[in-house]
């Protein structure tokens, strides 16, 4: 398990996908280089999120914000699958990630963050807290990676 | 992020390098702004040297796209690769960036 | 603040790295790449150490080693230093880091990583735990950062 | 981490990439030990494509020097520069690996 805690500012979004990036090796994905593409992809839209809705009315009344936690894990789900788990918990607002499963439109100029992270990522579960902890999936299966790859 | 814009005639080339982000995304938004307040017609985006694009990102571009449409003149994207093609196929954005491979 | 904790292992030393080389970017050093190459030697051969020597026994044993927890400062000592702050903890054997001031011998085999460290940064500290927590900071004085960066 | 090994007569060039630490260390040991144990007498190690060493491996490159000077060969580095030249001249081991730029 890896476990992360930053401030929540957009300037330490860049530790965080570091850490996701690293993090990624562990799945041996064989195309390693989509995996965490996606993954970091899907993270950074979560991430943003948190700063930009989820701390936005502790940010305008002039208090620090609280942090992001980012626990981490990976496993082998059985001799052909490895899961990434990346669990993001903020004392932030609330919200309900249902309310938000409409494809963006042709024109996007916003709304785009949940959609990116629901097609990058296998699950997207939310959990009202606080802390409020928004649990990010993926999944290689079988033939998406290393078959030579140690267990 | 990084950005060099380079006029001939109608035509204006507007290179960014890095990251166009949450973080960086309104850095850009005055270049930008600028380009509608002088009412360039044909802008192209080269995106070649773009390492990682987020929404904010997308939503920024796209916005350019809306403003100089408004005004009949178009906005098209080139070099778009790795992470930020991964992006523009998920969001179908050839359907509204010409020089966008179809996904 | 920035904590990260990851098993105390080798194979994560890879991703705390990358946590060191991105806090190394908030002290905006004027040479930050020789500053980030100072700070991630110190720190691997300090990771290292936990893991070879602090753990040995415990994995000796067959039981899962601890963790190893970094905790990471910065701040403006003034105008013109900033200082970079990096706390390490670990459960495992006690040292006396004062035992080993020596500089290592012209053929050196061993014994090199605690010189590194001392060489690299500016303050050593420890303190005997559980968890001990060996405190590395490193300062980047007037002239050796940029002047025109924000405070 | 990874390594080439071309033999040239008596010469034998090694080049190391990556990172040689902790970690990757272990893995280079058996090609050093068959090193000594063809008694090669003339080694130089490429370290141009060296990204990161630390202080085992560095331990690695001392430990392999003494063997070969144990039965009058010898070892020189080359092309070493950022991070590892900086461990290098830290522990100026310009007194000892011919080729290294002095500190
Ligand atoms: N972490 C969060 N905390 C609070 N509200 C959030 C959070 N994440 C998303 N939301 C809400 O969900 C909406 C949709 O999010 P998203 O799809 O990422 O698009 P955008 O951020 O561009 O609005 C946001 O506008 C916001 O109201
Ligand atoms: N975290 C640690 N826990 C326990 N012992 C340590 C730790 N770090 C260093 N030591 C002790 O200090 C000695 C010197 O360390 P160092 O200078 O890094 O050289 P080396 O690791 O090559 O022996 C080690 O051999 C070990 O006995």
């Amino acid at each position: 398990m890896i476990t992360l805690s930053v401030p929540g500012s957009i300037e330490y979004r860049d530790i965080a996908v570091r850490v996701i990036g690293g993090a990624c090796k562990f799945v041996e994905a064989d195309d390693a280089e989509q995996f965490a593409t996606e993954v970091v992809s899907a993270f950074s839209e979560a991430f943003n999120n948190i700063v930009l809705h989820g701390y936005r009315d502790i940010r305008a009344s002039g208090t620090p914000p609280g942090n992001i936690e980012v626990v981490i894990h990976h496993r082998a789900v059985d001799d052909a699958t490895r899961e990434l788990t990346i669990a993001i918990k903020d004392h932030g607002r609330v919200f309900d990630p249902a309310q938000y499963v409409e494809p963006p439109d042709e024109m996007p100029e916003r709304g785009m963050g949940l959609f990116i992270i629901r097609s990058f990522m296998d699950e997207l579960r939310y959990q009202a807290g606080p802390p409020n902890v928004l649990t990010l999936v993926k999944r290689c299966r079988q033939g998406e990676r290393k078959k030579s790859a140690p267990p | 992020m990084g950005h060099t814009r380079t006029d001939s005639g109608d035509e204006t080339l507007l290179k960014i390098d890095g990251t166009l982000d949450a973080l960086t995304a309104p850095e850009l938004r005055p270049v930008l702004d600028q380009l509608v307040t002088e009412s360039r017609k044909s802008i192209t985006v080269d995106l070649s040297h773009l390492r990682l694009i987020d929404s904010s990102g997308v939503g920024a571009l796209v916005s350019l796209l809306k403003r100089v449409r408004g005004y009949g003149g178009e906005v098209r994207v080139a070099g778009v690769r790795d992470q930020p093609l991964a992006i523009f196929k998920l969001l179908q954005l050839h359907r509204v960036f010409p020089g966008l491979p179809g996904a």
